[in-house]
């Protein structure tokens, strides 16, 4: 259908607009203050810089999705299956949420030498940090998406003689998908970042890494480079889960 | 002290290049017993971390004086025109070793070849393949990796050859296999050196202000003769600070650190001694890996002037 | 017995009056097909301080079509949501299926149930809505579909299969609720209130419609209504409930021969049936009001 | 008859109350028992895995540290969340208003959450210092973002007939927000402000990690680069409790305001 | 006009007694206070391919009562929600207020409506729904709970002001929702089926009750039923709406003296009345089941 695409167009314009707005800004504010480099890069710098090494930014880039997609994937479905697993054992929630919720208190840097440790210095590790962070926010909104079911729909489906199964699948999951949905499209964010964190502490290759490196060779056009990178790949990453979100949830 | 007690004390801000620990324990013990006072400057120690960068906030102006990477991040911060100098070198040389198992298959830098080595590339790298090269070893055929926080891949021997801190990551392989079981490789051996942990000022501060330069370095050598002199009461002074820290890991870091800072050109030029020989090699160095995209001015980029104030037998060992 | 004695016309039905020992006999009773389907005795159902039901006594014959008349909040919707299985009666009520004592949850599953309220699911269309309890029972959603797009229009609904419940009017969305409600085929159904938002001849059609659906399958229905022609015109018998706490006021044979045709609204014998009921019932919703003045 | 209907239900509610801090705390203790006897009985080494009574051991060795710890990491993140959690509100709510706003500057929130604060320690530094208010500034990062979408979530959950029937009745944009949008998105909100609970902590934390003298953080770094594994236990412990605990008050207030439960 | 000249015909309104300049003074706000309160012309409304009203056209005269019958469907609501300023007709349509062409969300906070679903916000208690507009007309909410607790028993709802809406019956929710309506006091109500989950005596109740107001107030009433015994007792006027697209089928003119007595129902003139009407809905009725069989 037209109208929905024309909608997004217009706000993909509109959101370029806003984006071309704040880097104007910034590029004036640099340039005009002169500030240096290690305070605030000028826009033009920075994308001087990012074309200049796009292609090993590219590929940290695309190391880095890698990690935070596999992540964002596990994490999402331990998260998923966790809550479903607390909702449908209801005994089960205060004992999970409490874990949950402790392991979640901590930065996830703080595992990362824990988990370094565990899991080495490659890829796994980073997925696992992506996957523990990802996983509590989806678990916490798809118990608050399960939770916020009817009560009298739900005893209307009893009545048809549905199984908790049935009645799980059938009306607490769409009810739940809203939420499940938000909490996946706040994790994208995450995940990026989580997997860059942790690149910063140990790793091969990846965003992050190119940070810490450009941080301790006090290259800040390098390290503000990185993290465009990474906000594209954000953006897209968010984009890509807010469209599944439009087709799943058609009906609010 | 320099300066009449009278005046109102002139504010500044130490920035470490790490968390307080006794790598640090002179100036704390200056700022414990006042020395800083004396000098007519109130002193802060703020502590550094892993992800923030002593020379910027140097060169901001957000602190006074910092303890910052050392000689390499001095060269790579004027590189990049951040309007920073070193007043004065810490650590004469090299802090860091490279460690193997002492019944390892491992015996000379020539047997780094086709093994893993694990190492920070944030300079030591470089301090390792100038050893490969002068040792005559092809950089390629070395598995060389990053190294993440923690020894025990290294301990677990997963790792057959690890950086380590003399102070830090040596005490925690020392304990968990035992001083006898570890083989060292000592960077100088190999005829590179590196110095570290280097004080630092921002131009402008240096030229306007000379005489609060002069009195913090009065003071800060004060404290760390002190320190030397009783280390006990250092290592209290920082347990204070810190209390979770490992007593016994400060009182052996306090003795490396010792070794460090009295090695050298500080055997002649006192406590923070710039050593331009080493310091030349080390910026050749990086200049040849390319790091460095120019030579550095060295003569900016060091000023023994502030610490040539002070008398050398105030300096001195 | 006794208790089918009660049953007659006009019989004021006030709980003292009846022997508790005959009512409870048919438990006694092996479960044949002449036993009720249906018993409750002494049923109560508090919520909080607020009495909804209290010692409501009825007893359900297998094939009937009991309407269920009273003021508005006395209980009516309580009782059916306790048949359906959804709610657990006060301890020491007691509830019999098929002459076998029971509780309410061992109910979920055997009785077709239409709420007040649609309860539509806005995530599925019209005909997905319908077949909801089919696809419960695995039937095939396609054969599911097929089987409900054949109802649409019986309904009044055809055209309307693939909307979503927010496109439709009031009326249209109660049609949908008891189109998944005779899709859902048990022996007793539990209709609350399933023609109120109609208007008067599409009642008739679909007071015409379920007549022959009874007719024809012998399903046992409950039928809660505020139309006392409603209740007349389609019962075997209608209770009638007290003000809250709801108990039955009043049980009233309606013996109108069947097939009845719209006219019998008119015939002397209805109206004076009729009468009888907006009596009863008109006292009890007059206390309603009166009940807790401030 | 509602006071009467509440002293009725006090005592249940007590019990619930109990219920909800025993079978946790008992969850936790047998955890904690498993884990212990799990490490002595496999013999993990404490590098991979100390056992919990060690990590209690470091914690009452120093309980002075930790405790300033405690509330001086509790006093940024608590004003981080708080920052966060109306400020995420009011983006949501100007969001929700302005379709312009939100898609001029929706994705520019998205792409603030996409730094690493970790990469520039030294910018917060010369922002904000080395002062409470720059670990409450990263808190209050971390936390707002989710808070936002969790809004907009709720408001477009609202049953735009309600919408109507208020609009109906004269209500203005400030009145329709304060009667229906918020109060319906309550539910949604509360479950960012759960989150943002979190974030906001892991927000101080980190904020530490940028030459602070005295919190959690500071001592987890601490911790983490002596290779202490017991001391980065501890502190694990600790910031697990103090998050608990906020964690545990937020959902305490969220049973209090979104009492209603999931009708209509 | 002859739109004009039929609503002369029979016209025993009370309001013919009334001046009418007195009906239309309260709020002194200007214009033909003579003419027509509120004028639709060729208004149509479609959803997509669904089309709900299609040139419909009404006139209501200050402090008519009118009700309006139609097919379940045939887009009764739609107009109310167009009246309401809830939803804009297609372009072209000519809407009027108090003589002067509007846009619908013109009308907005001028018309006190009552939607057929109750939609009680579940976070507020029974009193708190019901000063719901009142409070958003900025009266304090201390005063406004004062007088909706005063109306309590009038509603059959005394004792249960502070109950949450969950915890009433479908019957009491609509009460509720009533109350909400008539605590906003404007000249023109829209009741969308209000009475449809009440039995007998409460909507015979609350039927006197919306007589009275309307007779004390000089209210305008447009009001949505089912039951065209109901239109009849209390409309000056009963519009008969079309199957979909909903046109105005009949304007009967209800001549009936008030104050109508209960007993009203069983006179001739009623009889004759009801007559025309059910003839008219049930054709119309027909239509929308035969409309759009696949
Ligand atoms: N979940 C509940 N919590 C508290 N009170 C309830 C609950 N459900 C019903 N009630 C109360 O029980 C009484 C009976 O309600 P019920 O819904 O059975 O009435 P009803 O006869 O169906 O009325 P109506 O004809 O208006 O639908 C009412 O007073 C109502 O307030
Ligand atoms: N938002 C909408 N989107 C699409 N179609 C709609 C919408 N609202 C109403 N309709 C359609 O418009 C028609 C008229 O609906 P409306 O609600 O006005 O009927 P009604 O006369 O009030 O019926 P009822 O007596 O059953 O309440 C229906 O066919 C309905 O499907
Ligand atoms: C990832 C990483 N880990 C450890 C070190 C080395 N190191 C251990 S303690 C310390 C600070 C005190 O000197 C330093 C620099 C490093 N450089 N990078
Ligand atoms: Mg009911
Ligand atoms: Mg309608």
């Amino acid at each position: 259908m037209s109208p929905p695409l024309q909608a997004s167009s217009r706000a993909f314009a509109r959101g370029l607009f806003g984006a071309a707005l704040i880097l104007l800004a910034w590029e004036f504010a640099a340039r005009g203050l002169e500030l240096p480099h290690y305070i605030l890069p000028a826009v033009s710098t920075i994308l001087a810089h990012m074309a200049s090494d796009a292609s090993s930014l590219l590929s940290a880039g695309r190391y880095t999705f890698i990690e935070a997609a596999t992540g964002f994937a596990i994490g999402g479905l331990a998260g998923i299956a966790s809550a479903v697993l607390v909702s449908m054992v209801p005994a089960s929630r205060g004992v999970v949420l409490p874990i949950a919720t402790a392991i979640n208190s901590v930065p996830v840097v703080a595992y990362s030498p824990l988990v370094l440790l565990w899991f080495g210095i490659g890829m796994s590790s980073k997925i696992v940090m992506v996957a523990i962070a990802v996983s509590f926010t989806v678990f916490l909104n798809t118990i608050a998406g399960l939770d916020r079911v009817d009560r009298r729909q739900a005893e209307l489906m009893r009545s048809f003689g549905a199984s908790r199964f049935a009645v799980f699948w059938r009306l607490r999951l769409p009810t739940a998908l809203p939420l499940i949905l938000a909490g996946l499209r706040i994790s994208t964010v995450r995940s990026i970042i989580v997997a860059i964190v942790t690149e910063m502490l140990g790793a091969y290759d990846g965003l992050g890494w190119i940070i810490y490196q450009a941080v301790l060779r006090i290259d800040f056009v390098a390290v503000w480079a990185a993290i465009a990178v990474a906000s594209l790949i954000s953006l897209g990453f968010f984009a890509l889960v807010s469209m599944v979100e439009r087709k799943a949830v058609f009906w609010t | 002290g320099g300066l009449a007690s009278a005046q109102e004390p002139t504010p500044a801000s130490l920035r470490l290049k790490w968390l307080p620990q006794a790598q640090f324990a002179g100036f704390y013990t200056a700022l414990e017993k006042g020395y800083y006072e004396e000098e007519g400057i109130a002193l802060t120690i703020n502590p550094g971390g892993p992800n923030i960068l002593t020379e910027n906030l140097v060169a901001t102006g957000a602190d006074t004086f910092g303890l910052s990477g050392g000689t390499d991040s001095v060269f790579a911060a004027r590189d990049r025109g951040l309007p920073i100098v070193c007043i004065g070198v810490a650590h004469q040389v090299t802090p860091f070793v490279f460690v193997t198992a002492g019944d390892g298959p491992v015996e000379t830098v020539q047997d780094f070849a086709g093994k893993t080595v694990t190492t920070w590339f944030t300079g030591a790298n470089h301090v390792l393949s100038a050893m490969l090269a002068h040792e005559g070893v092809d950089l390629g055929t070395v598995d060389m990796q990053p190294q993440q926080v923690s020894m025990t891949p290294f301990v677990d021997g997963e790792v057959d050859v690890a950086t380590a801190t003399r102070y830090n990551e040596l005490y925690t392989v020392n304990t968990r296999l035992g001083a006898e079981n570890v083989r060292l490789f000592v960077p100088e051996d190999f005829g590179v050196s590196f110095p570290r942990d280097t004080l630092i000022v921002s131009e402008r501060t240096l030229a306007d202000d000379p005489e609060l330069v002069a009195g913090f370095l009065r003071a800060s050598i004060r404290g760390w003769q002190d320190a030397f002199a009783d280390p006990e009461g250092a290592i209290d002074t920082i347990m204070a600070v810190a209390p979770t820290l490992d007593r016994a890991h400060q009182e052996f870091m306090l003795e490396e650190v010792r070794e460090l800072m009295t090695a050298g050109q500080a055997g002649e030029d006192g406590l923070f001694a710039i050593d331009p020989a080493a310091i030349g090699s080390a910026h050749d160095l990086l200049v040849e890996y390319g790091v460095l995209s120019a030579p550095v001015d060295l003569d900016a980029a060091f000023d023994a002037s502030a610490l040539e104030a002070i008398p050398l037998e105030d300096r001195a060992l | 017995m006794d208790w089918n004695g009660k049953r007659q016309v006009g019989r004021r039905h006030p709980a003292d009056a009846v022997p508790v020992a005959a009512i409870a006999a048919p438990s006694g009773r092996n479960a044949g097909d002449t036993g009720p389907l249906i018993e409750m005795e002494a049923v109560s159902k508090s919520f909080g301080e607020v009495v909804a039901l209290q010692d409501f006594r009825v007893r359900i014959t297998p094939g009937e079509l009991v309407t269920v008349v009273g003021p508005s909040g006395c209980g009516k919707s309580t009782l059916f949501n306790i048949l359906a299985g959804l709610e657990e009666p006060d301890p020491q009520s007691i509830l019999r299926y098929r002459g076998r004592g029971c509780r309410a949850t061992e109910l979920l599953g055997e009785v077709s149930f239409m709420p007040q309220r649609d309860l539509l699911l806005p995530w599925r269309s019209v005909i997905d809505n319908a077949i909801l309890a089919l696809e419960i029972e695995g039937v095939p959603r396609r054969e599911a579909r097929e089987t409900a797009r054949r109802m649409l229009p019986e309904f009044g609904l055809a055209g309307f299969g693939e909307q979503y419940p927010h496109q439709l009017s009031g009326g249209m969305r109660q049609r949908v609720a008891l189109m998944r409600t005779f899709l859902f085929k048990r022996d007793l159904m539990l209709l609350d209130e399933p023609f109120g938002a109609l208007d008067a001849l599409t009642r008739a059609m679909m007071q015409r419609w379920l007549l022959d659906l009874w007719q024809k399958h012998r399903r046992t229905v409950l039928f809660i209504t505020h139309d006392v022609d409603e209740a007349l015109f389609l019962g075997d018998r209608v209770l009638v409930m007290s003000a809250r706490p709801g108990r039955v006021k009043l049980e009233q044979e309606v013996a109108l021969e069947r097939p009845r045709l719209p006219e019998v609204v008119t015939s002397p014998e209805f109206v004076a049936l009729k009468k009888i009921l907006l009596e009863a019932i008109e006292e009890e919703s007059l206390k309603s009001f009166a009940v807790r003045s401030p | 008859m509602s006071a009467v209907t509440q002293a009725v239900a006090r005592p249940a509610r007590g019990a619930a109350r109990a219920a909800l801090w025993i079978r946790p705390l008992l969850g936790a203790v047998v955890f904690l028992a498993a884990v212990e006897a799990i490490v002595v009985l496999l013999g993990i080494r404490p590098y991979y895995l100390p056992r919990p009574s060690a990590v209690f051991g470091a914690i009452a060795a120093t309980p002075q540290t930790y405790a300033q710890g405690f509330a001086r990491t509790l006093a940024e993140a608590l004003l981080g969340f708080l920052a966060g959690s109306l400020f995420g509100v009011a983006a949501g709510i100007a969001f929700f208003r302005s379709q312009l706003l939100r898609e001029m500057f929706f994705p520019l929130f998205i792409v603030s959450q996409t730094i690493p604060v970790i990469a520039f320690g030294a910018i917060v530094v010369l922002w904000f210092g080395n002062t409470l208010f720059a670990k409450a500034a990263i808190a209050f990062y971390l936390s707002f973002f989710p808070v936002t979408v969790n809004t907009l979530i709720g408001f477009g959950a609202v049953d735009p007939r309600q919408a109507a029937l208020m609009r109906s009745f004269g209500a203005g944009e400030r009145q329709l927000m304060r009667r229906l949008y918020l109060p319906a998105a309550m539910p949604q909100i509360f479950v960012a402000l759960r989150l943002a609970s979190s974030l906001s902590l892991v927000g101080a934390i980190v904020g530490e990690w940028f030459g602070d003298t005295t919190g959690l953080g500071v001592l987890l770094l601490q911790a983490m680069y002596n290779e202490n594994v017991t001391g980065i236990w501890a502190a694990i412990v600790v910031s697990a409790v103090l998050g608990i605990g906020f964690y545990g008050t937020i959902a305490l207030i969220e049973r209090g305001v979104v009492f209603w439960g999931n009708e209509q």
